[in-house]
């Protein structure tokens, strides 16, 4: 009787704990729902393991902090996909090589057949590197370069040369200078990316350079804002309680960057544009994003260097070639192109080759596949 | 006079901000005596223990123990130098095990010797008759036997001088006689026990001297023979004393036979926790009590009418309507108050005022919405604070540092705001002083003299002769019986609990 | 069943949830995850992955059991790797004497911390709070920005390995391949098997749990409540810079960012693993099978194609929630049980 | 010897007033300010310019310190109500603003990330009711392990700390949604004419509303009795298991409010980074006000001073330029010496000391 009475309690405590592992089964549930390459891959796996086996394909991402990123992710993503015959397993790092690391280490362990590496710094890499090696499974290290003792310890690498893209903004800037007859003091303020990062180490380096090397040029202040929006308008915020009207031109590492650089001009009542000597405030800008390329056609930023993020059909490429055997080269450069809405210059001049400059119009941004 | 002293408190001063608890008390404790501490709360015993086992440092005086002044920063030192004390309130840790609790914070060796420590425990407790494993969890023990293991772990410490505050007010009529069997065997041992209880007959039982504390102030050290307990109660309070006549007298007008319909009537009423269906009225003005051994029910029953504990089966009606009672808030909707049995856990609001502590219940009553605003609650507090003369610097004082008898005044001020028809008072006298035992016990006769129903419990079956004229008697979790008129005595109680006889 | 609960202290009996799971879990992971769980090596790389997180939980677990908490782990892991990687870096300073920088970061945030919590009795939430604020703050002003130690002896200390035998597996290639731990294995199991003999066979570590089970009785009983409490932080921050460095040694590198959300995992870590947050009730084992577990679950998420950064928090919680569940429908039932 | 009298009177006004609560974060307060008035007087300096749009703007770092606390100090409100009631604290809040504001934003934008103005799918209202309610479902979420699983707070809200995040991300694919009509960003910026930023009059609204709450109905009552006694709470007719749930509930709905502040200062979110460790100030607001944290008796006015204590501690620092990231180091040595000296042992040491150099000097 007692023990009858006791019931109603007992049930509810059990209905409640049903509805908790519910929700946490709904979302594994939804997970296999909404992550259908992930199914799909292993059913074909099932058809095809007397065919051909599918390859498998660890791919250690850095994280989803921008625009550009997401881009290159979708890329490879769409690359490797189930129906090309690949079986990818994608880990994203949230920003720590730690993780990176990690990931790598469960590719060993779970025995794929290629490791694609986006490293988040250069160094670190020796030790978890030659363990693949070890395992006898290739790495092939994209955008971000590592920095190994021994370089057979990937099998190559594809990405931006960040200093050229620097190199190319800093040419069009002195064009642009030149063309509008300025020769006075010209302030740079470098907001400069996650520190170590190799976009970061090519870009700062491009403007330090250009800096040196030039006559009226002068750097106000590098300081970090760690690719991110949020960041950036902080640092920009302070740089222009510090310096105020005496900025120039802000030279921005990243798209995410640009937008809360912007943002933070706008809110301290200054204005951007091209116009120096009357006070605006010149932005240049790298990645050459959907945004980015969105305020370039505003003219809130002068010139957009892109930096190309669609890497996934070129990786597939090298895949195809080492599954064949075919030798690949060590390094390959990725093809990139620089906008701009001001229009004074169809191209500029690094060590003696010509680049392109695009006149940015609304087809090309619509036509743009991020 | 100090031949064979133990222990020898001298001008002992302590006071805390704005209250001076102990001026200039002396105490004297000898070998194989046990010494009752008697006093009202508020009376400074608490206080005078704490200062003896360390937790206060005293303001001044000498403590001599065994003839050589010491001082007794911590209650590791009072241990050290042999003073025990085992606590009302079990202070034991829960999630260690029996013998743990019995030996941990006793020696300075590093290495925890578990197997030993489980024989000499297991040992222990079978020389001391305790029914509890060594190796188990102290949480997995009842109340009694816990506090049977505090004082187990006392006994094992060789003390010299034990000090029991309040040992017994969880513990039946038997494990009593068991603790009291304990306590002479070690007074033959030549420890010196203090013995602080509320129970008088206890101290009469076993005690050899009393000491006398009010105020803060000493008022007299007696040997137990020349101080009968008129005096003793009349010594506590300061006055002499006639009320108990007073209240015979008083009872005798509400002992009347009605045939009108109960103000509260329950059938087949039952709860979890385990007592079995039983039925149940009282009238208009009545004042009737549940009487039985501690864990017979009697709480049990009394929180299943209030819808306390869950309710699983039975019909309620009020004033002949059925109702239905689930939960606290129904039966106050229905006119029922309950004043609870442990103040502490299920009274008090500690950190709340006075005031909002008076205010509560009626507050809950109104709903969420409508607050009383500070100049209707201030009033209503103010009212009732005059009216059961609560003791307390302001309103706005928190409940928590009043002392316990006045704690449980405002309780009932909480409830009599309410103004039930229905109250249900459960040990309400327990461990508050003589004085305001007094009180509630007149003002209970009070007000059912103006119309209100009273359900009153103690476990001072004097108390509940005085002033119910029916009473409902629990053994097992069971109504056994029911006694009324000229049945109302105290042989005739004990015997039903006991269930000698045929029962009606 | 219900009378062996019963005679379980709450300790064994959280322990033996945690233990079942913990092997349940292993054992699906084998049966669908299939070739990589089966190599010891995948054990061995969550091992040498979490050596760091080992200590700090254990660490957490003490303060936990003593009935506090302490959310500064995290933080001191990147103070610690960040100052020793800017002294082994930047000063050429040698190895030992980065562990000493270690080992006294750890005791000074440990007398600091003890002693505002046990002796100003200062609510040990807030004080922690401060101490993971002054941690990162710290981190930050003593270097920005993130850079992998180059550092010679400290790099072979990092990549020194210690095989173990008979565990390895034979590669694509053909070639076998040891398996191996790293160093922090080594001082991670260490740190648990002396806490595990110092929480169960001395005094002190009874003392630790009398003190978290309930105070006010632990003093009456005659233990020094400050002393414990005091103990309790300094031991905790002590083993957070042993931790630290650990956690270092594995990452080689400073970085803001390291032991970030430490803290979190270390304190579910020790829930998963039978520790109570209300204190007195912990088990040192349960703590270390609670870090595997978490990190044997993030392997499987990772692994089963779930890349999308979100999935690992997701996970996480949700086997955090199924554990507290069970915790609390079990404690409940148990004290139901109790009361008859 | 009138004199005296006097003096002592105003001793034991001054005493009094030492004695309250809400005295600690309000001297924090003036601490602060008097260390800006003589260090630099330039803080106090309110400038009326105009931003971008041409609309008149007010600014100068006092702005900026109630601009920037009003999140805090909503927060503050929820946290408080939390801590009375449940005697533990919230640690989720900053994960479930990642998740309210996320929500926001899928709503406004669909699937969209880059609705071009004029384009949102639904009004603001309706987007903020909506996050509103997701966000009030969360804080039930948890409410239900506190209140009915008897979690530890702290422990219950662990689960949605480390879920947060990722259920925001997860909510819009990942995608950072930007929003660039500017009616969306008037609640993080400024209403066009109105040259106090919107922000203020919100947290004020909110003040406002949890005091007439406090005035009109009994939460206040009902929560402190739950958080100090719930046995006796509950045999005086409350249901503690409700109360505690409803502050949980309400302190999502301040999650809701503080979350549409946030989004709408960027126009989007980054929910790795949004509201990052604002748990912890809020927690901190609450203790700077002097409140206990295992519950009971509140002072919510204390606790939102707390919050502006906090703000304002990071604005001066901002000003001396200490780096962001460096901050926190310094704002724990504050709060180390704010708790220190309002700890009862400390000042009841005090206390004693200055009652000895009393006694010294009648001696």
């Amino acid at each position: 009787m007692i023990v009858k009475n006791h019931k109603p309690k007992k049930i509810i405590e059990l209905i409640m704990l049903l509805l908790i592992s519910g929700v946490v089964l709904c979302g594994c549930t939804g997970s296999a729902g909404n992550n259908k390459e992930g199914t799909d891959a292993k059913n074909i796996k099932r058809e095809k393991s007397s065919a051909s086996q599918p390859v498998t394909i660890g791919l250690s991402q850095i994280g989803s902090e921008s625009d550009w990123r997401m881009a290159s992710t979708e890329s490879v993503k769409a690359a490797f996909s189930s129906g090309a015959g690949y079986n990818l397993i994608f880990d994203d790092a949230q920003q720590k090589q730690e993780n990176q690391l990690k990931a790598i280490r469960e590719f060993i362990d779970q025995g794929v057949d290629y490791i694609i590496l986006d490293p988040i710094v250069e160094t670190g890499w020796d030790s978890v590197l030659s363990e693949a090696k070890e395992a006898g499974i290739p790495v092939i290290v994209y955008d971000r370069r590592v920095d190994v003792a021994d370089d057979s310890l990937y099998a190559c690498w594809i990405g931006s040369d960040f200093y050229l893209e620097g190199k190319r903004t800093c040419m069009w800037l002195s064009d642009f200078f030149s063309d509008r007859g300025i020769d006075h003091n010209i302030n740079i303020i470098n907001i400069q990316g996650t520190m170590g990062a190799t976009a970061q180490i090519g870009r700062s380096k491009a403007i330090e350079d250009a800096v040196y090397h030039s006559r009226n040029w002068r750097l106000l202040a590098q300081e970090s804002g760690e690719y991110t929006t949020a960041k950036g308008k902080e640092v920009m915020k302070k740089l222009l309680a510090k310096y105020g009207e005496n900025i120039d031109v802000v030279y921005v590492e990243n798209d995410n960057m640009a937008y809360g650089v912007i943002d933070a001009i706008r809110e301290s009542g200054y204005v951007t544009g091209a116009d120096i000597d009357k006070g605006e405030i010149l932005v240049v800008s790298f990645d050459a994003t959907h945004n980015g390329l969105q305020l370039t056609l505003d003219g809130a930023i002068a010139v957009d260097t892109e930096c190309n993020p669609l890497y996934g059909p070129r990786l597939a490429e090298m895949v195809e070639m080492m599954e064949a055997g075919e030798d690949i080269e060590k390094e390959t450069y990725i093809e990139e192109d620089q906008f701009s809405a001001v229009g004074y210059i169809a191209s500029v001049n690094v060590e003696d080759t010509e680049y392109p400059v695009t006149y940015l119009t609304s087809k090309i941004i619509d036509e743009r596949a991020y | 006079m100090s031949e064979n002293a133990l222990l020898e408190l001298r001008g002992i001063y302590k006071s805390f901000p704005g209250v001076k608890a102990l001026q200039n008390v002396d105490f004297n404790l000898r070998k194989g005596e046990i010494h009752a501490l008697m006093g009202e709360n508020g009376a400074g015993k608490s206080t005078l223990i704490k200062v003896l086992t360390g937790v206060y440092t005293k303001d001044e005086g000498d403590i001599r123990l065994d003839g050589q002044n010491v001082t007794i920063r911590s209650p590791q030192d009072a241990q050290h130098m042999g003073i025990s004390t085992v606590y009302q309130e079990i202070t034991l840790c829960p999630n260690l095990s029996v013998a743990e609790n019995m030996y941990i914070g006793r020696s300075d060796n590093i290495i925890q010797n578990w197997k030993g420590m489980f024989e000499g425990a297991d040992k222990m407790l079978k020389s001391l008759d305790i029914p509890a494993e060594a190796s188990a969890q102290l949480a997995s023990c009842s109340i009694a036997v816990q506090q049977m293991v505090a004082i187990a772990r006392a006994v094992d410490m060789d003390c010299k001088v034990l000090i029991l505050d309040e040992p017994t007010s969880s513990l039946d009529d038997q494990e009593v006689q068991k603790l009291f069997k304990l306590m002479r065997d070690l007074k033959e041992r030549g420890v010196g026990i203090i013995f602080v209880t509320h129970f008088l007959d206890q101290v009469y039982e076993v005690c050899d001297k009393i000491t006398v504390l009010r105020d803060g102030k000493l008022v007299g050290e007696y040997p137990i023979k020349d101080l009968p307990r008129v005096e003793l109660v009349s010594k506590m309070l300061g006055k002499e004393l006639d009320d108990m006549s007073e209240i015979k007298t008083e009872k005798k007008d509400t002992d009347k036979e009605d045939d009108s319909t109960p103000v509260y009537e329950a059938e087949g009423l039952a709860s979890t926790e385990g007592i079995k269906p039983f039925n149940f009225y009282i009238k208009k003005g009545e004042v009737n009590g549940f009487t039985g051994l501690l864990g017979s029910g009697r709480s049990e029953c009394v929180r299943a009418i209030f819808g306390a504990d869950r309710v699983i089966s039975g019909s309620v009606k009020k004033n002949g309507k059925t109702v239905k009672i689930q939960k606290p808030i129904d039966a106050m909707k229905n006119g029922i108050a309950y004043l609870p049995e442990d103040r502490k856990v299920d009274g008090i609001v500690g950190d709340l005022s006075v005031r909002e502590n008076i205010i509560l219940a009626l507050q809950v009553m109104k709903g969420f919405f409508k607050p009383l605003s500070k100049a209707e609650a201030n009033a209503f507090a103010n009212e009732y604070i005059d009216m059961l003369k609560i003791k307390t610097a302001s309103a706005d004082t928190p409940i928590k540092s009043l002392s316990g008898g006045n704690q449980q005044k405002c309780i009932v001020a909480r409830w009599l705001l309410t103004h039930p028809e229905y109250l249900i008072l459960d040990e309400p006298t327990r461990g508050i002083d003589v004085g305001t035992k007094v009180d509630i016990q007149k003002l209970v006769l009070k007000l059912a003299g103006e119309g209100m129903s009273i359900t009153f419990i103690s476990s001072e079956t004097d108390e509940m002769l005085r002033t119910c004229s029916r009473l409902i008697v629990m053994r097992d979790r069971k109504v056994v019986g029911e006694l009324k008129g000229d049945e109302l005595t105290q042989s005739k109680i004990m015997s039903t609990i006991a269930g000698g006889e045929g029962q009606s | 069943m219900s009378k062996k609960i019963r005679n379980m202290t709450d300790s064994n009996l959280l322990l033996a949830i945690t233990v079942i799971v913990f092997v349940l879990m292993y054992v699906g992971a084998i049966i669908f995850q299939g070739k990589g769980f089966t190599k010891p090596q995948t054990f061995f790389n969550i091992l040498n992955a979490n050596a760091g997180l080992i200590i700090l939980a254990c660490a957490e677990s003490l303060v936990m059991i003593t009935g506090g908490i302490d959310i500064s782990v995290g933080g001191m892991t990147a103070l610690v790797s960040m100052s020793c990687a800017v002294y082994l870096d930047y000063h050429n300073g040698n190895v030992p004497v980065s562990m000493l920088i270690a080992l006294l970061i750890g005791l000074a945030y440990g007398l600091v911390q003890g002693y505002l919590v046990a002796y100003l009795d200062i609510q040990p939430f807030i004080v922690s709070l401060a101490g993971m604020f002054f941690a990162r703050g710290m981190t930050t002003i003593v270097n920005s920005d993130p850079f992998n130690v180059a550092n010679e002896s400290f790099v072979a200390l990092k990549l020194a390995r210690i095989n173990v035998p008979g565990m390895g597996s034979v590669n694509k290639k053909g070639v076998y391949v040891n398996a191996y731990v790293e160093i922090g294995v080594i001082v991670a199991l260490l740190v648990v098997i002396l806490m595990f003999m110092m929480l169960r066979w001395t005094k002190l570590g009874r003392s630790f749990y009398a003190v978290g089970g309930n105070r006010q009785s632990a003093l009456m009983l005659g233990i020094n409540v400050k002393r414990t409490k005091f103990l309790s932080h300094l031991i905790c921050s002590v083993l957070a810079g042993i931790g630290g460095y650990v956690y270092f040694l594995h990452v080689g590198s400073g970085a803001v960012t390291n032991g970030q959300g430490a803290e979190m995992n270390a304190i579910a870590s020790s829930i998963i693993g039978g520790t109570m947050l209300t204190g007195g009730v912990g088990n040192i084992i349960g703590t270390l099978i609670g870090v595997l577990s978490l990190a044997t679950i993030q392997n499987i998420v990772a692994t089963a194609g779930l890349g999308e950064a979100w999935w690992t928090g997701i996970t996480i919680a949700g086997m955090l929630c199924v554990f507290l569940v069970i915790q609390s429908v079990l404690m409940a039932r148990k004290k139901k049980l109790m009361k008859k | 010897m009138s004199q005296k009298g006097s003096k002592g009177s105003i001793q034991d006004l001054f005493g009094k007033l030492v004695r309250k609560q809400i005295f600690i974060p309000i001297a924090a307060l003036f601490f602060l300010l008097l260390f800006n008035l003589i260090f630099d007087p330039g803080f106090f300096v309110i400038t009326l310019g105009t931003n971008s749009a041409g609309d008149p703007v007010l600014s100068g770092n006092l702005i900026t310190v109630i601009n920037m606390g009003s999140e805090l100090a909503i927060l503050a409100i929820g946290m408080t109500f939390v801590t009375a009631a449940s005697g533990g604290q919230d640690i989720s809040v900053g994960a479930a603003i990642a998740i309210a504001g996320s929500t926001l934003l899928r709503v406004l934008c669909g699937t969209n990330t880059r609705p071009a103005v004029g384009e949102l799918r639904t009004s603001i209202l309706v987007a903020f009711i909506i996050s509103c309610l997701v966000a009030m479902a969360f804080g039930a979420f948890n409410g239900m392990l506190v209140a009915i699983f008897k979690i530890q707070p702290m422990v219950a809200t662990l689960i949605l700390y480390t879920a947060g995040r990722s259920i925001a991300a997860w909510i819009n694919n990942n995608e950072l949604p930007i929003i660039s009509d500017p009616e969306f960003g008037y609640f993080g910026g400024f209403i066009p004419g109105i040259p106090v930023p919107t922000p203020v009059f919100i947290a004020v609204a909110c003040m406002i509303v949890a005091g007439l709450v406090l005035k009109f109905t009994n939460l206040g009552l009902y929560s402190q009795a739950v958080g100090i006694n719930e046995s006796s709470s509950r045999l005086n007719g409350l249901n503690p298991v409700f109360i505690k749930w409803l502050t949980f509930v309400i302190l999502g709905l301040c999650v809701a409010v503080a979350a549409l502040i946030k989004v709408s200062r960027l126009s989007s979110i980054n929910y790795s980074v949004i509201a990052k460790d604002i748990e912890m100030d809020a927690i901190l607001a609450v203790a700077l006000g002097g409140n206990a944290l295992s519950g009971g008796k509140f002072n919510l006015w204390a606790s939102i001073v707390g919050a502006y204590v906090i703000q304002l501690l990071t604005t001066t620092l901002f000003k001396y330029e200490v780096p962001s990231d460096a901050l926190p180091a310094y704002k724990a040595v504050v709060v180390i010496i704010l708790v220190v000296f309002s700890a009862p042992t400390v000042r009841e040491k005090i206390g004693n000391l200055k009652k000895k150099t009393v006694k010294r000097e009648v001696a």
